[in-house]
């Protein structure tokens, strides 16, 4: 569907493609969610961090919560972009932009997108420390 | 019958393989998997969850398991 | 203050230099709200924008806003971008982009900054259609 | 005492200049000036709000304005 871009790469992502696919006429409001690699967890210093992904199912249930946004909530578009592999700091992890026709919906349609992904898509992540590494959110 | 495992993130680490090929009784339902498996590795009980997958997609505790099914082994996912 | 960059602009702007502005390793979520020109408002087909600005005031009330959000919410950077003159469908009009240590804030902080912009900054918007123009909110 | 007007926005549609040199009785406040301006431009009392700024701030209504300030009318904004 040309109104949902879905996307889970190896390759360094940026927000431009998601801003771009989601600009359109009818919208007025965009809002993008970046999510980045970022130094300290818990006060240790994390050093990069590595992603793994079911892919075909973390593609699907990317799809999954695209097509919640459109029916959810008056959005007209939607992208989706997820790192795998080695993602070193200030990267971006993910990218998620929502185009609505006023600004409100578009707010809160990506808070709940970004939301569910962390709660269903099959992706792992990996914090690298100096002294070791973690599976984050593995444990209680 | 025989299953594939397959596992991902801390699941991986903790059989220390990729995929594994069991065997389980015919009739078993994912609940009856995730015992043997917590059986098996008792690491997996101290995770914050344990989901399964098959064809894609999440499964619940009375899925039943048929023959040859690939079962995706889903530890508390972390994305974004 | 190097943790906030207004800027009023004649030129095109673009999302890319405010993101790029508030990425520090120090924040996991960026939330960039970006408004661009419409095609319809109330039914009535969008020519193209025109927006006026009393400039030295406009920049200083941007800064006011930039200034309560390192205050407010647990915010490390914020950029503020604004459009002045003809603005095309499609094109941005304005851009607003807050990094924070946890997504959350940052949601909650983007959206804040633009609805206090609309309100306070001295900035004011016309709609040209093909028979006619309007000053957007002038009228009750 | 002499004021200078800056007008933006429909305020300047109602006015029909950007600037506008204006004569108001000694110790008048920004209340006296926007009565004054609805008075000679009945348009300003149609808008959703009419505000006013000295030295780039918003003033109310109680501001006592000085001799050769320079007052900004401020129609209802719409940035964005």
């Amino acid at each position: 569907m040309q109104n949902i871009d879905i996307q889970l790469s190896e390759a360094p992502i940026t927000s431009i493609a998601a801003e771009a696919h989601v600009t359109n006429e009818e919208c007025g409001g965009i809002v993008t969610f970046v999510g980045t690699a970022r130094k300290f967890t818990k006060g240790k210093e994390v050093v990069r961090l590595e992603f793994e992904a079911y892919e075909p199912m973390a593609i699907k249930e990317m799809n999954k919560i695209a097509h919640q946004i459109l029916e959810k909530f008056p959005a007209k578009k939607v992208a989706i972009h997820h790192r795998t592999g080695v993602v070193n700091l200030k990267d971006i992890a993910v990218v998620i932009s929502v185009s609505c026709p006023h600004r409100a919906a578009a707010f809160e349609a990506c808070q709940y997108a970004i939301d569910t992904l962390k709660q269903t898509v099959p992706i792992w992540k990996k914090e690298i420390f100096e002294d070791g590494e973690i599976w984050v959110a593995a444990h209680p | 019958m025989k299953l594939k495992l397959k596992a991902f993130g801390i699941a991986k680490d903790i059989i220390g393989h990729r995929e594994l090929n069991i065997v389980v009784p015919t009739g078993s339902k994912i609940s009856d998997l995730k015992k043997s498996l917590i059986d098996s590795y008792p690491a997996f009980a101290d995770l914050a969850s344990l989901s399964f997958a098959v064809e894609e997609e999440y499964q619940e505790d009375d899925f039943s398991l048929t023959e040859n099914n690939e079962v995706v082994i889903i530890p508390p996912v972390a994305g974004g």
